[in-house]
């Protein structure tokens, strides 16, 4: 691998709310075949910088580039379908509806032809082969025709996954995917990570430590709304100032 | 158009504004803080004048007292009026989807509407200006101004400027102030929360009620005098931005400058040209001119 | 589901049958009146596209519908009769595109901004025709000659005749309800649905949900234009205040009453509400106080409101929670 | 009467349980033998006492007939429209083609009055119109079927423009709400006043039913005409006087005003109306036998009503007229060519003083000059006699 495949970049990225700066300059690049995490206390301005690489926020300054293409200026549905999929932290899925419509909907997105209005939504085999396939991949196979609200936490956390992962993204942004799953909820999921990775670049923000550090090939801490370090895990470990702003706590 | 034709038409806009800033200040308090829309506002605006007709006879039997004492005593029922209809019909609103807010005020505007047939019925009526208000001063070689029509304007510049230094300068100001940008904020700050929205909720009809209250004198009384007004306040809030009180005091003077000159100069489209301005104003800003938080 | 299992299409299919074999034994009132109801549950159908479909809480529907009646009346000349085939589509295309022009503004706010902005977009179209001399006055403006509905020298409908204007009327509404039927489970249809469950969501996925609930907002009122095409043809007089604010709050009424989120719910709620109507202005029920009818219906909405959020179509669901005693589910999820 | 409330009982329970059956059960010919007659009135809203004073004065001229017009016992079914034009043509058929009335009278306001015209028409219905002045009626709809007891919005206006010429007014402004009727009422105004010579300086109007009239209060003062002619009614009315009076112009222009502008408004206009002057086709103080001898009976049969109004001699009077036409076909309601013979050549003797009716069913009839005095109307003298509605558009 000469030099690696950067699908999403974003550079000097700053998002100030009033007198209040959120995200300060932040740049960072996601390439294919690697997990980029990106750490930091509560406020530290980690899901800001995803709503802006996402599109969600416009920034105040800075740049996003998306496989090559400057999208700084796209709404989030165009960046979506060019090939970017999210995750929330808080969960947001559509209770109402079953798993498998809950996929087939994101999946939709990639085909969606709303002019077709004598077509049955779910007579596309595209969508709905998309649907089953990312449902399995998460784990929801077995869950599919259940209502959405009625999973429990870890379900609806995989749900969540599933239905980013219908868009066939190539680029994902995960929020806290393993926020209050259980032990071995969280092995699957990091087990999905470790599949997903040859053909995804991914921005995992995670809290969990362990597991950050099991599956990053590169971290970013952020304090503060600003980057204090971005290296490969075992050098961020290492550099006395993410341990004197943040990994302290936890040894 | 002379210029000083000009500069009394100014006068009339203030005025015209003005009346209706204090009305939809109540309304963009509501809206803003509770998170309720409520239809059943022009009808504080009418149980207002009609409170100004129909109290004026008992007051003076049992008080002695004239307008003044009227105004004090509809401005009582108000607050308590605001207050009991909180509690029985607003308060568990707050949860529910702005759809069955809709509805729910809908249903009180009938409501209110039919009891007001009921109790004092369907009649126009005057309500009498206090005696030393009555008068006009000499403006140019025709035109005279009715003291009560400056009268108005300067309560509600009064009012304006407590509701400021009631807004920016107390404790519950900055409650409210904080209810309107961030209501989860404000509830892990420990603040009662109901006890807040009863406050505002009363300040609100209170509001409304004492505006066609000292409005009845100029305006006369009649039904349907509250669906006119709401229609307008509404427009008053959706340019100034809901929530913000200054936003509804510029929009209201910026409706009243539009509608006092349109009816001069455009007088077949006078109707519409307010509706027009709304329109460009959402196309430049679709939160309104000043939306709060 | 609306159409899982053939019950309800057997179902469906009996009320439509029951429709139309209704004047048959009906008297002239009974036919008018329900092909009023009729027109009623179209323009019903269309807000129930925006608000249970789409969760758009529209206050102005009554604007499309106003536009649609008058440019029936206004673009026909005064003693000649217009071929409703070229008649009905300007008239549609015209209340169409003032709910493009208002649509393109209106969706850029949200909540209750959105209600009052449709509101006050409704009202300049009232106020249009009320006070301009494009509207002819507030008086209102009579269709002298009704639309014939030749082709080829052959007259399909005389719409003079209030049986034929029923059977048009009932065309009209199934065909409505067919069309929203089938929208509905396209992947349009369904991509209102999930708008509607969770907005931010459809938006992270790839949809441009402003385009989405912009087309939705504009079928709404193609749909809402066309009932008024069907009112003016049936009464043949059209006034300002087809469009006033109070017919829109009436229409809101009736799909809540009826149900929000199910098609029939609307229907259901154009026939319970003019019913409700005809029970309080009943003097033989209550005498004097039926002067009063407008006190009734608006106890009756607050009690809804307060007892019975989910609509006439809840209310077995209701009931049968109420006798299990098992806590209601909240029914707008995280809306 | 109390099988009828029973009869209705009964549809009403069939209509709800079938919930669409109310035409149904419209009895055959059982009926044929009362004269049904369909008061279509506002019975709620602002015009609620218009409606009440109406049916009032239609139901005295029945009752001095003895309860039966061309040998026919009347029966009344009320419907109330609520002023509400949108439901005009529904509240129409609910009188047509569910009571099956043989008679509509109606209504108070006039674009309700636009729908109930063109439903009579469309159904064949004889229509006595008890106060809307809307031109249309007589006019472009006018019909052998349609009559009307009261006025044309164009009469009052019309009277007054003469009587604003003669005074030796040159240059007025005219102002009223942008509607038909006041639209209607300045255009007679303008059409008398122009002919004797005046010239119309400027046409104010505002939408209806706005009350904000400061703004054009401002522009009549900078404008400076000779006189002011109006056209408001109700709340607008009692606002715009007060206004009027408030920004000092009452002193300075005189205001001349079709009667509507003080016709039940003077409790709450008090002393700023003192001394207007307006016409209309009715007065206090008309002071001759017919009228007293009709407050008397008025007085007796709704001794709790207010003392009779205009709106209450437009009823009376248009249960005279049916009363005249009825006696000519022997009760029969469809003869229209015999009716509308019969109401062309009759006169009518009404409290308002006699009439008779144009070829379009309008009354010919006196206009009134009055000054406002008290609490009252007082008659000056007449206006203009014997006024007839142009009704143009009318091909009778």
């Amino acid at each position: 691998m000469a030099t690696p495949d950067v699908l999403m970049r974003g550079e000097k990225l700053t998002r100030r709310w009033g007198g209040l700066t959120a995200v300060d300059e932040v740049s960072l690049e996601l390439a294919r075949g690697s997990v980029h995490a990106v750490i930091g206390t509560n406020g530290a301005g980690k899901s800001t910088l995803i709503n802006l690489l996402s599109g969600e926020i416009p920034p105040s300054s800075g740049r996003v580039e998306l496989k090559g293409v400057d999208v700084t200026a796209w709404p989030q549905p165009a960046r979506a379908r060019a090939g970017l999929g999210r995750s929330y932290q808080r969960t947001t899925i559509f209770p109402q509806f079953t798993v498998f419509e809950n996929c087939r909907l994101s999946a939709q997105s990639r085909l969606q032809r709303p002019w077709a209005w004598w077509e049955r939504a779910d007579a596309c085999a595209l969508a709905v082969e998309a649907a089953r396939g990312a449902a399995a991949k998460a784990g929801l196979a077995a869950e599919i025709d259940r209502p959405a609200g009625l999973l429990s936490h870890g379900g609806r956390r995989q749900l969540e996954i599933a239905m980013c992962l219908a868009t066939d993204p190539e680029v994902l942004l995960l929020d806290e995917p393993l926020a209050g799953m259980g032990a071995e909820e969280t092995d699957r999921m990091l087990e999905l990570l470790a599949e997903l990775r040859p053909g995804h670049a991914i921005l995992l923000v995670e809290h969990d430590m362990d597991a950050v550090f099991r599956v990053a090939d590169r971290i970013t801490v952020m304090v503060n709304g600003a980057v204090i370090a971005s290296d490969a895990p075992q050098a961020v470990r290492a550099n006395p100032e993410v341990q004197a702003a943040y990994l302290g706590h936890h040894a | 158009m002379e210029f000083g034709t000009f500069l009394v038409q100014c006068l009339n806009a203030l005025q015209y504004g003005l009346l209706l800033f204090l009305v939809a200040s109540g309304l963009t308090l509501i809206f803003g803080i509770m998170g309720v829309i409520n239809l059943a506002h022009g009808s504080f605006y009418m149980i207002g004048a009609y409170m100004a007709y129909a109290l004026a006879p008992f007051v003076a039997k049992w008080t002695g007292g004239g307008f003044f004492a009227t105004l004090a005593v509809g401005l009582v029922l108000s607050v308590a009026l605001g207050y009991v209809l909180e509690w029985a019909f607003y308060s568990f609103l707050y949860e529910r989807e702005h759809l069955q807010q809709v509805l729910m005020t809908y249903g009180l505007i009938l409501v209110f509407e039919e009891l007001r047939s009921i109790l004092v019925g369907n009649d126009v009526h005057g309500v009498k200006a206090p005696d030393w208000l009555a008068g006009s001063i000499p403006l140019g070689d025709l035109m005279t101004y009715p003291v009560y029509r400056l009268f108005i304007s300067a309560v509600c510049v009064a009012l304006a400027a407590a509701m400021y230094l009631v807004l920016t300068r107390t404790r519950l100001g900055m409650m409210i102030r904080a209810g309107a940008t961030n209501r989860e904020m404000v509830q892990s700050l420990g603040v009662d929360i109901q006890f807040l929205y009863r406050v505002v909720f009363a300040a609100g009809v209170a509001l409304a009620v004492f505006a066609g209250m000292i409005a009845a004198p100029v305006s006369s009384v009649y039904p349907g005098m509250g669906s006119q007004v709401l229609i307008i306040c509404f427009v008053v809030v959706v340019i100034g931005g809901i929530g913000s009180v200054r936003g509804a005091l510029f929009a209201a003077l910026l409706i009243g400058l539009v509608d006092t000159f349109g009816k001069v100069v455009f007088p077949h489209a006078a109707g519409v040209l307010v509706y027009v301005m709304m329109a460009l104003i959402l196309l430049w800003k679709p939160d309104g001119l000043f939306k709060a938080g | 589901m609306d159409f899982r299992g053939g019950r309800n299409v057997v179902l469906a299919a009996a009320v439509v049958a029951a429709l139309a074999l209704f004047p048959l034994v009906a008297g002239k009132f009974g036919i008018d009146l329900v092909t009023k109801i009729m027109i009623f549950a179209v323009l019903a159908l269309s807000l129930e596209l925006l608000v249970g479909q789409t969760g758009l809480v529209c206050f102005g529907q009554a604007a499309f519908f106003g536009i649609g009646a008058y440019a029936v009346v206004l673009a026909t000349p005064q003693y000649q009769a217009v071929s409703i085939f070229w008649l009905a589509p300007l008239a549609v295309a015209c209340a169409t595109l003032y709910a493009l022009f208002v649509g393109s503004l209106v969706l850029r706010t949200r909540g209750v901004y959105f209600i009052m902005v449709t509101l006050a977009f409704a009202q300049m179209a009232y106020y249009v025709f009320h006070d301009t001399p494009l509207g002819r006055g507030t008086d209102g403006v009579y269709l002298y000659v009704r639309p014939s509905a030749e082709v080829f020298g052959v007259t399909l409908v005389n719409f003079e005749k209030p049986v034929s204007l029923y059977y048009v009327a009932l065309a009209a509404l199934v065909a409505t309800f067919a069309f929203l039927a089938v929208l509905l489970r396209s992947r349009f249809g369904r991509a209102l649905a999930g708008i509607k469950a969770n907005e931010q969501r459809m938006r992270a996925a790839g949809f441009s949900t402003y385009a989405y609930k912009l087309a939705a907002f504009t079928l709404s009122g193609a749909i809402a234009g066309f009932a008024g095409v069907l009112f003016a043809v049936k009464d043949a007089f059209v006034n300002p205040e087809l469009l006033a604010w109070h017919l829109s709050g009436s229409l809101l009424v009736m799909i809540i009453l009826g149900g929000l989120g199910r098609l029939w719910g609307a229907v259901i709620g154009a026939f319970a509400y003019a019913l409700l109507q005809e029970f309080f202005q009943s003097q033989a029920i209550f005498g004097d106080l039926a002067k009063h009818w407008l006190l009734g219906l608006g106890l009756t909405i607050i009690a809804m409101v307060a007892l019975l959020p989910e609509g006439l179509a809840g209310l077995p669901a209701a009931v049968s929670r109420r006798l299990a005693r098992k806590p209601a589910r909240s029914a707008g999820g995280n809306a | 009467m109390k099988s009828n409330t029973l009869n209705r009982l009964k549809r009403l329970a069939l209509a709800s349980a079938v919930g669409l059956a109310v035409g149904v059960a419209a009895g055959p010919a059982a009926a044929q033998q009362k004269l049904k007659v369909g008061l279509m009135l506002p019975y709620t809203g602002t015009f609620a006492a218009l409606g009440n004073a109406i049916e009032n004065g239609f139901r005295l001229a029945v009752s001095e007939n003895g309860g039966r017009l061309g040998g026919r016992e009347v029966e009344y079914f009320k419907v109330d429209d609520e002023s509400d034009p949108a439901k005009a043509t529904d509240n129409a058929n609910k009188l047509i083609k569910r009571d099956q009335v043989d008679v509509l009278v109606g209504t108070v306001h006039s674009g309700v009055q636009m729908g109930l015209a063109k439903a009579a028409n469309d159904n064949n219905v004889l229509l006595i119109v008890p106060n809307a002045g809307a031109g249309a009626v007589t006019g472009p709809m006018c019909s052998t079927n349609i009559y009307r007891s009261s006025f044309s919005n164009w009469q009052p206006g019309y009277a007054m423009g003469e009587v604003v010429a003669k005074r030796g007014h040159k240059n007025v402004v005219t102002i009223t709400w942008k509607y038909a009727a006041g639209d209607e009422s300045v255009g007679g105004f303008k059409e008398a006043f122009e002919k004797g010579g005046g010239k119309i300086v400027k046409e104010l109007s505002l939408p209806f039913p706005n009350v904000e009239f400061q703004a054009l209060l401002t522009e009549i003062a900078s404008l400076k005409p000779d006189a002011v002619y109006t056209f408001f009614a109700g709340g607008g009315a009692v606002k715009f006087v007060k206004d009027y009076d408030a920004a000092g112009l009452r002193k300075t222009i005189p205001l001349y005003g079709a009667g509507f502008l003080t016709d039940g408004t003077l409790e709450a206009q008090g002393a700023s109306a003192e001394g207007l002057l307006t016409t209309l086709h009715y007065a206090d103080g008309i002071d001759n036998p017919r009228e007293k001898a009709f407050r008397a009976g008025y007085a007796k049969a709704f001794p709790s009503a207010p003392a009779p109004d205009v709106y209450a001699v437009q009823g009376y009077d248009a249960g005279q007229m049916l009363a005249t036409a009825m006696a000519a076909t022997k009760g029969d309601a469809k003869k229209f060519d015999v009716i509308h013979a019969e109401l062309s050549k009759a006169t009518i003797d009404s409290p308002r003083g006699k009439f008779t009716l144009s070829k379009s069913g309008n009354p010919v009839q006196d206009m009134y000059l009055r000054e406002v005095k008290g609490k009252e109307n007082r008659v000056v003298g007449i206006a203009s006699k014997a006024l007839s509605d142009p009704s143009r558009g009318c091909k009778l």
